[in-house]
């Protein structure tokens, strides 16, 4: 792996500000960047990368590689959540191990919006219908960590409102507002993009220019937020730690061979390694809360956010591009 | 009259209002953002981004009879799902 | 000493603290961003970029005297805009 | 009216994703956008368009036309409230007809600014001071609607606050925060367009270039509170329905027939159209809130809101589009 | 039961919390942007971009011990800093 | 001093929204910008500021003459408290006039911003390296301003926290939030500039092209905010008004003495001027909050933020422009 590359990522702003937020809680600052306005960052984020990647779609097409590649990105996301429950169950109870292994099966659009700008840097292009992906690994995740839950023998406890679960829980995993917006931004960018190109030049400033400062911005509020963490950390011990580095690795390294075998550009497979690696800490901990609400948030939220976010924002992105070098040729 | 104070996740909310007026009480009043801490652990604004919310303060004032009536459906929320509920003595100005 | 709790539309909150100055009470606090329902129909914040706004809730700690003639002026308000009064009893820590 | 532009209308992003936030309640996702972000939007949105309204109505300058133009629009502002207190008061008490026909008196800034951008789009060219007469025609809708309920024999309750209501209420109906912003923004854009021209190349990515991302971002938002408003439409019956359709249509063709009378060109025509038949919901009702709290918000404000908003951006913006290229020649 | 409520400028409410924690109440509840007026003057959220922060309104519900140990740490950092606490009775819904 | 300059910095768009803000309160206008929004724009403004000063120390490096004026601005925000409490203390107690008088040493980052724009309209070159020299201002008052406290006799209150006030506060000099935003962001701007250059013109969208109309959209919320404070100032009296305008003016001709000593250009003088003359109602009111709680915010933030602020970007900076351009030699 390269040390410019390395570099080039760790010396970027974005990664640059996640470091400062992080710095501002070890050193006991009073920085914070009040609700609501994490919020306005997070749903311009989604707004933005859907929209985009609904106009790249378009161009590119729904030819046979764009389906097989969203198809194993939504297998993926189910499957992730199987072996990571029997890893997890070794130390945690039926709960904690189904939420834990949901939210690793889903992805973290921050991260793989980080990589996107990271292929920007280097110069390496990739597939819009990526973003396809993203938005529809999700809802697998979500479900598969549910059934976890439901057919582990005896331990659920009666919901008072008994019978209704399984609605609300499909209800929450294809229609939670970050899948929402981020199909439905997709769907406008592909139809503007077909039927009003005119619209596309005028949202580019606000869409396209803005994008890198605002995600830079997000991720100074991402640092404190992840490092907030670090006590519960602490109280989660080192299997979950382990678990939080090593899962991804694992997970970087089926999706880097998935990519393999879809025959996936450079570009794309390194964002499906990250689709692969990354775990969710924004759909999926609030779908965890409404149906498993057994499972303890600090442990799910701090894995995934506390170790596995930045691991993969600081060292797994040029890790991740040094293996696709190594395996997938260049074009 | 009661002064009933509800304190859970605000993901709860919508269930909460539909058993408040079920109950047939006159009103309530919902403050969110509310953070805090309780036997489930702490919750604070960090994670609002991710749609995973704070708590809400929910106040009704109402009668006896809504009050009984309301005690029926919160209280299995309050266990299945965490948060807190008193009940004190106000008179209306 | 009292405890009032007023819920009323933020519009009115003004009028609302120059009554409670007027009332000689040590002192209030207010809470913005209230929603709810009462016999007017609910109130949310999904307007706020209107302008319309939502309820506040003001808490006032105060004497008997303050209490008297805040109720005598916060009555009419109540009334003619709507929002609810309740008065409990507190002791200073 | 010809297809295409009924679609560029339809398929531009500030109707898709306003679109996108009438599903996103529809199908019941918990999609927000918290408060204050949408008053940052809407402060936003006053501001950019107030001043680039000053910059260019300084360049058009304060001739005969513009004059008589806002005059107009005033003048329009104040006879609506008139005839459709006529139709309300039909079905509805005094104090509910007379904050309905303010409404509707007054304006929509979004809807103008959608026409505005709608026009860009089809490259029909317009003038500044048409933003002149937007700002102006609150304040006369606002008076009208007081005067309705006043004059209307024994039905007012009395005010804890005798005698003040009336300062009061003409400080509501010109110096409310809307009125005050976007009059604000228009002097300054004027002012700085003639004496510090240097800071309107400064002020262009701000106020011009980011315009069209956050109008889209603000309408899925007005398509969340739009349909949040659904449920209480059913409550006001098919009459209000019914007029809150009716009535733009009606006054839009008033306002073509003043347009032609004034000479107006084709785009200032249908801006002065779709002043005419939008109806507010930014000053108007927290106006009304506070001089006639008999009327019930929840009426005046889902007419305004939940149908003639999206009339007039989905249907109404290309179809007054088509009665002004049959009425107006082309210049 | 015993509920307290706590009106103190945020910038204390760290050091409010651990007060609670070490007293041994079995939870509190935080509502921020809370402003007033007290003996010091008023308090709105106008300087919030400054870092100055407004009030926080705190609420406790807590048996007798908890309450004694609250008031011996609290009485002096309300009289330093400013602030109200106020006790009332609750029980438990 | 050239009327236009006036005219030119009157009617620049910063100013001009200021004033905006101003009349709204003045008249009674409903206008706000509700929490927390003017924290975004403030959050905004130190980090773009931090970045863009970054990049350009980079640029200058860190020469003889970049050490000697970030020295020299240090020792100024050290010395400006020490006689401004010798002042103070004829007419207040202790703690108002330490907590005033470190107020006076701190700097006022908008008021920075505002002649760096009025320095970019004039075509006046200045260097990045006073950014650096602005993020060092606010420590050395805020400890001055406690020591002040700390050494008159017999005054202090006992702080419940005994033993801990001094470490806490070093902790508020050097790590409060803004300190930490703008030096953090700085580093940053100087790290991407070495060594990931392809990430500044991503950034410059954001940092440099909205910088000046966000500017503007907080300086209609400082305006609203300072015209709030018009009723504290009158209870404040007339020694305290005379302080925030004459008091400046001294400090501003102590910094031009200063820069002419340090051989600095034009720009960079009229920018040791600003910071020299400015006043904080950021870091440092937070800090006096903390560690002089007897000290009545009300005086310190009305005389910075109702007197000093709007007399500093109205008359101020052209006026500093007009003595730099009698004293400092055009280069
Ligand atoms: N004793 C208490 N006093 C005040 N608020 C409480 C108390 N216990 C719990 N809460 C609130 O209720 C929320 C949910 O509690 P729980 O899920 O039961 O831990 C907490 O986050 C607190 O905001
Ligand atoms: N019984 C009640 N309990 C708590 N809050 C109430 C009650 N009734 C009314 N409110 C609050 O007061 C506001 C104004 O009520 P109203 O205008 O009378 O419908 C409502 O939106 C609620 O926030
Ligand atoms: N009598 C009271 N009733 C309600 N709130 C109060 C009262 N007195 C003070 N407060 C609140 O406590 C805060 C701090 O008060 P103080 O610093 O003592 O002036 C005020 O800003 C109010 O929010
Ligand atoms: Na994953
Ligand atoms: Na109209
Ligand atoms: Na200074």
């Amino acid at each position: 792996m390269e040390t410019s590359l390395v570099l080039q990522n760790l010396l970027s702003p974005p990664v640059l500000f996640f470091a400062l937020g992080v710095i501002a809680v070890l050193v006991g600052s009073d920085l914070e960047i009040p609700a609501p306005l994490p919020k306005l960052f997070s749903l311009y984020l989604l707004l933005a990368i859907g929209f985009k990647g609904g106009v790249e779609l378009l161009h590119s097409g729904l030819g046979p590689q764009v389906i097989s590649t969203i198809a194993a990105a939504m297998l993926m996301s189910a499957l992730v959540p199987l072996y990571s429950f029997l890893v997890l169950k070794r130390q945690l109870d039926t709960f904690n191990a189904a939420a834990i292994a949901a939210t690793y099966g889903s992805i973290s659009a921050v991260t793989f919006i980080t990589a996107e700008s990271f292929l920007g840097i280097t110069g390496m292009p990739h597939d819009g219908f990526m973003v396809a992906a993203l938005a529809l690994m999700e809802s697998p995740a979500i479900i598969v960590g549910l059934l976890l839950v439901k057919l582990a023998p005896g331990e659920t406890k009666e919901d008072p409102r008994e019978g209704i679960r399984w609605g609300s829980l499909l209800h929450e995993a294809f229609l939670n507002s970050s899948v929402l917006l981020l199909v439905g931004s997709l769907v406008i960018g592909g139809l503007v993009a077909a039927f009003s190109p005119s619209g596309l030049g005028k949202m580019e400033p606000f869409t396209g220019e803005l994008f890198y400062g605002a995600l830079s911005f997000f991720l100074l509020d991402m640092g404190i937020v992840a490092a907030q963490r670090v006590g519960d950390l602490r109280r989660a011990g080192a299997f979950l730690i382990g678990f939080a580095v090593l899962m991804p690795l694992f997970n970087a390294g089926i999706g880097l061979a998935v990519s393999w075998l879809l025959g996936l550009p450079q570009g794309d497979a390194l964002l499906f390694m990250v689709l692969s690696a990354s775990a969710s800490y924004i759909a999926v901990p609030a779908a965890m809360r409404m149906t498993v609400p057994q499972a303890s948030p600090s442990l799910y939220i701090s894995t995934a956010l506390g170790v596995t976010f930045p691991f993969n924002i600081v060292v797994g992105i040029p890790l991740y591009m040094a293996m696709v070098r190594l395996v997938i040729p260049a074009t | 009259m009661h002064r009933l104070d509800l304190i859970c996740s605000e993901r709860e909310l919508e269930r909460v209002v539909h058993l408040i007026d079920a109950a047939g009480a006159p009103g309530y009043s919902v403050v969110r953002h509310v953070t805090g801490r309780g036997p489930h652990g702490s919750v604070s604004e960090s994670m609002e981004f991710s749609g995973l919310g704070a708590n809400v303060h929910v106040i009704v004032f109402c009668q006896s009879e809504a009050l009984e009536s309301l005690r029926q459906g919160l209280r299995p929320i309050l266990e299945y799902y965490g948060g807190v509920g008193f009940v004190s003595q106000a008179e209306p100005l």
